[in-house]
């Protein structure tokens, strides 16, 4: 009873908030309301026993990402109202509710092959986070890696993009520019 | 209380990761030198990445030999899979880096190419499309598209003019709901299965004779619309004469090669089951991506005044033709798409290294785009081997006898004709003759119609350099000598396809 | 009342779509990429309802790799954004129809 | 050298035009000249070893190309398709020989011995995709050709002439795919060689498919009404040369196919469609003749002619006997030499006068009487009188067909009538009368390079229609073998009776045979 | 022997290719007379080889080489010489040499004199190769060939359009009736295996008499082309913008016969199927008729001739119809010396006057032309069938065939023809040669032809008087070849009666025609006489219209037919329909490309449509396959 509570709840939050965070038009109200979706989706993975990806919903996203995204937000100045020209919404709210339906549609049906039996069960008594690590660290050591790479490469693309030299391009320079430039920069800038 | 896990190292099979792992510490070794050193000319990053991705050519080889021996490798924890299509895949996805690195040596300065983070992100990327070739692991294919997706953005962005920006960020943004669709259509199967490993998803799905039809047909759904994206299919194409036209010529040939064959593999690994299992609406709504994709694209390339553009649509009638394979789903329509892309991958890495090499920093008066069909008009008289170079190509791609392209298509059409799609192959030929018009009007441009006045003479080979001529140079032979090639490459593939059981 | 995973699907796929709304719907890139990240959230919430039901953990890992996913994203999304902003003080999407046809 | 004297054939002439990128422009002519008379010796080698009195193939090659799918370099010839060779070598010689000033002539001359090379492989192929290989790449050389040199609509021409063979070709790709097919599911094997398929016999409703999917590609080569209407248009704008090449040979490749794959590969599909074929190579015989007397530009004529001509050369083949099939090989070779010679004709007024409007001359007689004559000669040989070459064709075509149907034959045969009267009605108009235009006064006839072109052409118009023999005898040969063949693996009754058994004196023997089986 | 076949076959060859080898050069008098004595060589060597043939000899037979061999047709370049065939090299030989001497004056001043011989002289060995030949291949070349030169002469003044169209219509029409010839050699083939005369003629008693009815009328469809018969025979008139020397030759001796000759060679043929032969005589007898009527009132001297010419190819038509192949053969040769005289007269009487052709400008030309009004007053009289001239015993004795074989409306019709022969002929030879001289008027001096045109002519003369004196000798000739059937009148009361009636009844014709325009009264016509605004003269006038009807309701409507085929059919329709696909194609392009505005917002919203109209075929086939059952139940309960 309580469970069911608490995902009514909870799911009535979380489309409220998310439904905000796509309608409004203050992009500081998006923002915040999909934080707090975030938080609220996390009480989902609580509920749920994940407590690790609960722990790492709140870190990263709510914490991190929503920084990086507020962050943005000042960056480019989008704090105050933002003017959107919207073209036929009825396409847009029909195609979702169409997609909305259908999946639930399917969804409201019981998974006939339930019985299935767990590769990697949660064991009784043990933390999650530690069987989280458990699986993480041998079955999924290499998409671990990976992923680590994966941030390095987001990293570098990030300090690249964003980096002061992509504000001159060599791209749209002629020839004799680009020597002017070498001269004057001492070759700091160019390889 | 868990138990403590215990692995012995040999059945980890850790020499499955060495062909991933050789580009990823080429781009470490790349950064690190840029640390200690930097300022370095741009030709020591293309050869250390070279170098590496020779090494990695040879680890493949490697593993060919251990495939060939050994057949099918399950490697740290089962994660890897080291099958006949991972090793095709992972050649082509290496050959053509190879060949496609050099191309960043031109006589023009381009951005992207004064950064080692350039040669860096482009060997993660690699890194990246390996893994997801390499494996029949959700999260891990997930995983490495990711990576190399989000490389591939920023080499996108880092041409840094406004058409590429503009480019990286329809990419990014499409390639963000297409990974959001991937996710989706994986969750659904492991809500049917319990798993997310293709294997044991197909043998889940057969043990209870797909009794959740309707659940399995929403995954598809949304994993065919995440690959269509990547594969560029009707109408999940719309980012690729975009993309294609916003990043730099080399760059644009090498995003119709690479990562569509790394699509069509995770493709080939979640249909070709599912085909096999006879879901007939997948055979139906493949079907139809076919024929849209292949006829509609070139319809579109027909009014195009651009010649990348034109590329740009071209490639994606040419990734809706080889779609067909999946659709057909036998050994010989597998082993024909693996051909067709290599052959592919030569001409058409050598059509866009022509345009490459006629890059102007300034459009003049008479061209519209970078590349406008009028910047070409009269190339016989001004650069007549340049021109030559390029109508090989062109006759290739439009499936003219005896070049690259035509042996590609004729076996993909004999295999469509051997699995009784009678009509499928009528289609696929009518289209070749399609298409045939705007590779035509190139040539037409080229050789029937006289020089714009007072337009560069120069302007056809203004970007080239020794390594740029080299690249076509082999590019060209390729085509023109792919006879040559097609029996021993055709006797590779079919082993390998036929041992991965595909 | 029993809350099953179908509950949790539904819940998902109703995620699902509201984040495609704001996907189709936004302009404003920055806002846009904050409809992609419901859409990974509400799979998410799936994959940990899953691995709940069937007591397996692969689910978790899965919505792992899906947060580390979407955190990698924002950063080269922003990224981009920013060299977009820097060029053209904008980031308004109806503003980047420079190629078409 | 006699082993691989085709493919020194084949490929001499692509060598030499690569070579030819390296020599100085005002020495193309004489090397292009002296690599054609190479070549065209060559071919005259071939004939001189040729056995006359052998039907199968011979001079045969064979080289794995993708042994895994069953394709073979295989070369060969038999008397078909030694004297197209032959001719089409001898129209580089003189093509090259006669080519008067034009711009980038280099290229000219390089892109016709490719076309040269594309020619010779056609129909030197017994395998087929080596055969498409050439048949494609034949397309390639004529389309610059068109499209480089031609007249102001050269551009729409040239496409219309590629994408529409293109894509004819392509159905018939397919259906080649399909017969190898067969073949594997036959025998397990894969192969693509001609004389592989010869030997398989497929169910009557498959042949008529792939009957079917060949004969688009073919009847859009030849071009067969209602697909002939890029043909006016490449003509029309096709410079001299390329209108000599594209009616001489190109066309042939068509005509070549139906004798080599159709017939023999198909013989039930063949009889069945011989009705409906024989109307549509009527419509063209007649319908194009009478197209060809409304045109107003002579070099229109000629290229409706030449349609017509193709028309009466599909009656033949599908006469599906001996006399019809020789006679319309043999007038494809008369078609050749005559319809070459008379876009040569053509072209020496257009030099002159830089148009081809009929009604711009008048009275040319009197002024050209060298030229009169000679196109005289060879209008009349176009209009098939006896003792040029075109009669020997057009008669045992029309006897040939004779024998499957009378009334069809006559009114098929009234294409002698009106061919006629175009051709009469042109030549009137162009060279009798008086000289009314000032400009035509005073033009100069024929030159000497014209005659070098001309005066052979002429020779063999007439040497040929006076004494064919030591062509039509390899050419009988040959087609009674494929008759033959034809014969032996027709299934139904109505086949086998409609193409007859030359093997008259084992007959008997033979249907006890199959009586036993 | 077999040389002189070769010399008669071959030196009108090279006589033709030595000329042509000086067409562009100006007039080279050694052209015509080295021709000319080749073609006398020519004649001599016939001679020889019909004196051979008369003394009793074989049957000269010689195979050349081979022309076409493949499958079971062989045809070899045969020839052979038997009573037929050396009868018509006679005939050819004599009447070319005598038309090549006189040429040689005749076109004395003609710029094309050289090419004139060439073409002469490549017509002569066309005819020999036509009647010479021992297949029926062979003929057809020799068929053609002689078309070619016919063509090739008509339209030897090539500057006129009169005669450009002559040409052009005399080939077309020639070809037309080719065609049937040509169906007749297929159906020949294929029903006995050969070309060859002997064989093929051996093989035919054993045929369905339908299928030689069939090879008949094609035969004779050819011969009716070659031979002008009605409905192709107004080539025949038209082709007299010719020079008169070729009408002499071709028109009138040599070539139109050719019909007949194909007729009397293939009398196995022919007297298997005597209904054919029947019809083929009614339409003789028809045309002989039908062609007088138009000379009656024509106004063109040689047109006249024409016409006569054709009536009395419908003589020899009668003849062979009837059966009585010598009969005809014989007409044939005598006709041939009397109408090329008459033809030769007329070129005088050209020359004389300037090229004018209208009788009625003429009158009174006995004086200036003496010998020329003695020649043309014979050779009408020879014409005109009055004893003891060639016409006598070769035209009366058709009209016996027709009485013996009890055709009496046939014997009636060719008795009449025989009355407006006569008439005719006399009516130009009184117009041109009696009464005022009209020709002042118009301001010409005419003169007497050279001297050795007329000695030229004279054999034509002799024969043209004494050839009636041949006929035994003939007779027992050729009956070894062809059926020698007797035609006697059984009754010599009856066969007085006729022959003395007959002759009556011609000359009060010429009386008559002497009456009516031998008189000084006779004026140019101008249209405004009463007789010229009758309907019977109208319509004899316009040759029954026929030329017209031609024109309008052929060539106009082929001409519109063409246009109609090229311009609407060929470019609108089937050239427009292969445009229109590529359009379509194109179009669909152009039009559809708006789905890629470039606007990020729509291509992601492409991207979920995608994707819902997936999902929604997906939810459709899940739910139809989750309720199958139930659907199914629910569709068996609708009775479907």
């Amino acid at each position: 009873m309580f469970e069911a509570i608490a995902f009514y709840l909870f799911a009535f939050l979380t489309i409220s908030m998310f439904y905000i965070a796509v309608t409004t038009s203050q992009a500081l109200y998006a923002l915040s309301a999909i934080a707090a979706g975030m938080l609220f989706i996390s009480a989902f993975f609580f509920i749920l026993g994940a407590d690790f990806l609960g722990a790492v919903q709140i870190i990263v996203y709510s914490g991190a990402v929503m920084a990086l995204y507020a962050f943005g937000m000042m960056f480019f100045d989008t704090t105050r109202e933002v003017k959107e020209k919207h073209g036929n919404s009825m396409i847009v709210i029909g195609l979702s509710s169409l997609a909305a339906i259908m999946v639930v549609v399917i969804f409201a049906a019981p998974i006939v092959s339930s019985n299935i039996t767990a590769l990697y069960p949660v064991v009784d008594g043990v933390g999650n986070t530690q069987a989280v690590g458990m699986v993480l660290f041998t079955k999924y050591l290499v998409p671990f890696e990976v992923a680590a790479v994966m941030l390095l490469v987001a990293m570098i693309a990030g300090i690249v993009l964003a980096g002061k030299k992509m504000d001159l391009s060599l791209t749209l320079m002629s020839d004799a520019e680009i020597k002017d430039l070498r001269e004057d920069q001492n070759k700091k800038v160019l390889s | 209380m868990l138990e403590s896990v215990n692995v012995s190292l040999e059945s980890l099979n850790l020499i499955t990761l060495l062909p991933m792992l050789i580009p990823v510490i080429g781009a470490l070794l790349i950064l690190v030198i840029d640390m200690f050193k930097s300022g370095q000319d741009k030709s020591l990053y293309v050869m250390i990445a070279i170098i590496f991705l020779f090494m990695d050519f040879a680890s493949l080889v490697d593993s060919a030999g251990a495939f060939s021996q050994d057949g099918t490798v399950m490697g740290v924890f089962n994660v890897m899979l080291i099958d006949g299509l991972a090793i095709l895949s992972q050649f082509i996805i290496v050959g053509a880096s190879i060949v496609f690195i050099p191309l960043s040596l031109t006589s023009k300065r381009f951005h992207e190419f004064s950064y080692p983070e350039f040669f860096a992100l482009f060997l993660f990327m690699i890194a990246g499309f390996q893994f997801m070739v390499a494996t029949d692991n959700l999260i891990l294919i997930f995983v490495g598209l990711e990576t190399a997706s989000l490389a591939l953005y920023t080499l996108i962005a880092m041409h840094n003019r406004d058409k590429s920006f503009e480019a990286a960020v329809k990419y990014f943004t499409m390639g963000a709901l297409a990974a959001a669709f991937f996710s989706f259509g994986s969750m659904v199967f492991y809500a049917l299965t319990g798993s997310v490993e293709i294997n044991q998803i197909a043998t889940v799905l057969a043990g209870n004779g797909y009794a959740d039809i309707a659940y399995v047909l929403v995954a598809v759904t949304f994993m065919l619309a995440s690959l269509g994206f990547k594969l560029s299919l009707v109408p999940f194409h719309t980012w690729a004469p975009d993309v294609y036209e916003g990043s730099s010529a080399s760059m644009a040939g090498y995003m119709s090669i690479v990562p569509k064959i790394a699509g069509f593999i995770v493709a080939m690994r979640i249909f070709e089951f599912l085909i096999h299992s006879g879901v007939e609406w997948l055979e139906v709504v493949l079907y139809i991506f076919v024929v849209v994709t292949m006829t509609a694209a070139n319809m579109w390339a027909l009014v195009q005044t651009d010649v990348k553009r034109m590329l740009a649509y071209s490639s994606i009638s040419h990734a809706g033709f080889v779609m067909a394979a999946i659709l057909i789903g036998t050994t010989q329509s597998n082993s024909a798409l693996f051909l067709y892309w290599v052959l592919f991958a030569f001409t058409n890495l050598g059509s866009f290294a022509m345009l490459w090499i006629s890059r102007q920093k300034n459009i003049p008066w008479y061209q519209t785009s970078d590349h406008s069909y009028n910047k070409f008009a009269g190339m016989i008289k001004t650069s007549p081997i340049a021109a030559v170079i390029m109508a090989l190509f062109m006759l290739s791609l439009a499936g003219v006898p005896p070049f690259a392209l035509f042996w590609g298509k004729l076996y993909m059409i004999s295999s469509a004709v051997n699995a009784g799609y009678n009509a499928l192959a009528l289609i696929m030929a009518l289209n070749s003759a399609i298409a045939g018009y705007y590779y035509l009007k190139l040539i037409i441009y080229m050789f029937m119609k006289e020089p714009i006045v007072g337009a560069d003479e120069q302007v056809f080979t203004n970007n080239s350099s020794l390594p740029l001529r080299s690249i076509i140079g082999f590019a060209a032979i390729g085509t023109v000598f792919a006879f040559i090639l097609v029996n021993p490459l055709l006797e590779f593939i079919t082993s390998f396809v036929y041992n991965s059981g595909y | 009342m029993e809350i099953g995973l179908n509950h949790y699907l539904a819940l998902s796929a109703i995620l699902f779509a509201i984040g495609l709304i704001g996907v189709m719907r936004r302009k404003n890139l920055l806002l846009l990429f904050l409809a992609t990240e419901i859409l990974l959230n509400s799979v998410n919430v799936a994959f940990a309802a899953i691995s709940h039901y069937y007591g397996d953990l692969t689910g978790q890992m899965f919505a792992f790799f899906v947060i580390a996913i979407a955190a990698s994203e924002v950063a080269v999304g922003l990224g981009l954004l920013i060299v977009w902003h820097k060029r053209h003080g904008n980031i308004d999407l109806d503003n980047m129809s420079t190629m078409r046809g | 050298m006699l082993d691989h004297i085709l493919s020194i054939l084949i490929f001499f002439p692509a060598l030499a035009a690569i070579l030819g990128f390296a020599i100085q422009k005002d020495s193309i002519r004489s090397y292009g000249i002296a690599v054609g008379a190479i070549e065209f010796s060559l071919s005259l080698l071939l004939w001189f070893m040729f056995d006359s009195n052998a039907s199968g193939m011979q001079f045969m090659e064979e080289l794995p190309l993708v042994p895994v799918f069953g394709i073979n370099y295989i070369l060969g010839v038999d008397g078909i398709s030694l004297f197209i060779i032959i001719l089409s070598t001898f129209f580089t010689l003189i093509g090259i020989a006669s080519l008067g000033e034009m711009k980038n002539i280099k290229y000219m001359i390089i892109t016709l011995l490719f076309l040269q090379m594309t020619m010779t492989g056609v129909f030197a192929a017994l395998d087929a995709i080596v055969f498409y290989v050439f048949w494609e790449l034949s397309l390639v050389p004529m389309l610059y050709i068109i499209g480089a040199w031609g007249g102001p609509l050269r551009i729409y021409a040239s496409i219309k002439f590629f994408l529409y063979t293109f894509t004819g070709s392509l159905v018939m790709l397919v259906g080649m795919l399909f017969m190898a097919y067969f073949y594997y599911q036959a025998s397990g094997v894969w192969s693509f060689a001609l004389l592989d398929w010869y030997r398989l016999i497929l169910p009557e409703n498959l042949q008529l498919w792939l009957f079917a999917a060949f004969f688009v590609g073919f009847a859009i080569k030849v071009p067969m009404f209602p697909f002939h209407t890029w043909l006016p248009y490449a003509h029309g704008q096709a410079p001299t040369i390329g209108s000599v090449m594209l009616a001489a040979i190109l066309l042939k490749m068509g005509t070549y196919a139906f004798v080599r794959f159709s017939l023999p590969l198909f013989p039930d599909a063949s009889v069945f469609y011989m009705m409906p074929i024989a109307v549509l190579a009527i419509i063209m015989i007649i319908y194009t003749a009478m197209v060809a007397y409304a045109q107003k530009d002579i070099k229109q004529v000629v290229a409706y002619s030449s349609v017509s001509h193709m028309g009466v050369i599909i009656l033949g083949t599908f006469a599906l006997n001996v006399e019809g099939i020789s006679g319309s090989v043999f007038l494809m070779l008369g078609h050749g030499v005559v319809a070459g010679a008379l876009f040569f004709l053509v072209g020496v007024i257009y030099d002159r006068r830089h148009t081809k409007m009929m009604s711009e001359f008048g009275g040319l007689a009197t002024v050209m009487p060298r030229y009169a004559t000679i196109f005289g000669i060879m209008m009349m040989a176009s209009v098939g009188l006896p003792l040029t070459i075109n009669f020997v064709g057009e008669f045992l075509s029309f006897l040939g067909f004779y024998q499957q149907s009378h009334i069809l034959t006559l009114i098929a045969g009234s294409g002698i009538v009106v061919g006629a009267i175009y051709m009469l009605a042109a030549f009137k108009k162009v060279f009798f009368g008086e000289v009314t235009k000032e400009e035509n006064k005073n033009l100069p006839d024929l030159n000497k390079k014209e005659l070098i072109a001309l005066v052979p052409l002429l020779i063999i118009s007439i040497w040929l229609g006076v004494y064919p023999k030591p062509v039509l005898g390899p050419i009988n040969n040959s087609v009674e073998s494929i008759v033959q063949l034809m014969h032996d693996k027709a299934i139904t009754s109505e086949a086998k009776s409609r193409i007859p058994n030359l093997m008259k004196d084992v007959k008997s023997a033979g249907n006890s045979e199959e009586g036993a089986n | 022997m077999e040389v002189y076949l070769y010399i008669a076959l071959f030196a009108p060859l090279v006589g033709s290719l030595f000329a042509a080898l000086f067409t562009a050069t100006p007039k080279k008098m050694f052209t015509g007379v080295i021709a000319s004595l080749l073609i006398i060589s020519a004649f001599v060597s016939s001679t020889i080889l019909l004196m051979y043939i008369l003394n009793g000899g074989e049957p000269v037979q010689v195979e050349m080489m081979t022309w076409m061999a493949t499958g079971d047709l062989y045809i070899p370049f045969g020839f052979v010489v038997d009573q037929v065939s050396v009868t018509m090299m006679m005939v050819v030989t004599l009447v070319s040499s005598v038309v090549h001497v006189y040429s040689v004056g005749y076109m004395d001043h003609d710029k094309g004199f050289n090419r004139f011989f060439s073409y002469l002289s490549a017509f002569v060995f066309s005819m020999m190769v036509l009647v010479m030949s021992d297949n029926f291949a062979g003929l057809f070349i020799g068929w053609e060939g002689v078309g070619l030169c016919s063509w090739l002469l008509i339209g030897f003044w090539y500057h006129k359009e009169s005669a450009t169209w002559a040409a052009n219509e005399a080939f077309i029409m020639n070809r037309i009736a080719d065609l049937g010839m040509l169906i007749g050699l297929f159906l020949i083939y294929w029903n006995t295996g050969t070309l060859q005369y002997t064989e093929a003629f051996a093989a035919m008693p054993g045929l369905d008499t339908e299928i030689l009815a069939w090879m008949g009328i094609f035969l004779f469809i050819g011969a009716m082309g070659k031979s002008a018969q009605f409905p192709l025979h107004t080539w025949l008139a038209d082709a007299m913008e010719g020079p008169t020397p070729v009408s002499a030759l071709i028109h009138a001796a040599t070539m139109v016969t050719a019909g007949v000759y194909l007729v009397v060679r293939a009398n196995p043929l022919f007297d298997l199927i005597p209904h054919v032969g029947l019809f083929i005589a009614s339409l003789g007898a028809f045309v002989a008729l039908f062609a007088a009527s138009m000379a009656l009132v024509n106004r063109d001297m040689k047109r006249i001739i024409a016409y006569s010419t054709l009536s009395q190819l419908g003589y020899m038509f009668v003849a062979a119809g009837l059966g009585a192949y010598w009969v005809a053969l014989f007409h044939l040769m005598a006709h041939a010396f009397f109408k090329a005289l008459l033809f030769l007269g007329a070129g005088n009487v050209m020359h004389a006057m300037h090229d004018e052709l209208d009788p009625f400008k003429m009158g009174g030309l006995k004086k200036p032309m003496k010998w020329t009004f003695i020649m043309m007053t014979l050779a009408s009289v020879a014409l005109a069938g009055i004893y003891p001239l060639a016409g006598f015993f070769s035209k009366d004795l058709i009209l016996e065939v027709a009485f013996v074989d009890h055709h009496y409306i046939l014997y009636a019709v060719l008795l009449f023809t025989a009355g407006l022969t006569a008439f005719y002929s006399f009516r130009l030879v009184a117009l041109i040669f009696h009464g005022e001289e009209r020709y002042k008027l118009f301001g010409i001096h005419p003169h007497e032809a050279y001297k050795y045109m007329l000695i030229g002519m004279s054999p034509l003369l002799i024969l043209a008087i004494i050839a009636g004196s041949f006929k035994m000798t003939y007779f027992e000739m050729v009956t070894a070849l062809l059926p020698a059937t007797e035609y006697h009148i059984h009754s010599h009361l009856t066969f007085w009666i006729m022959t003395i009636g007959t002759q009556l009844f011609v000359a009060s014709s010429i009386v008559y025609a002497y009456k009516k325009y031998a008189n000084n009264k006779i004026t140019v016509p101008d249209g405004t006489s009463k007789m010229e605004n009758s309907f019977a003269y109208k319509l004899l006038f316009n040759q029954y219209y026929i030329p017209y009807i031609y024109e309008e309701y052929l060539v106009k409507p082929y001409r519109e037919l063409s246009t109609i085929f090229w311009e609407q059919i060929d470019l609108k329709i089937v050239d427009a329909s292969v445009d229109g696909i590529a359009g379509i194609v194109y179009g669909t392009g152009e039009k559809t490309r708006a789905m890629q505005s470039g606007n990020l917002s729509t291509m992601l919203k492409w991207m979920v449509a995608g994707t819902v109209g997936l999902l929604s075929l997906a939810v459709v086939f899940g739910l139809a396959a989750r309720y199958s059952d139930e659907i199914m139940a629910i569709l068996s309960g609708l009775g479907v």
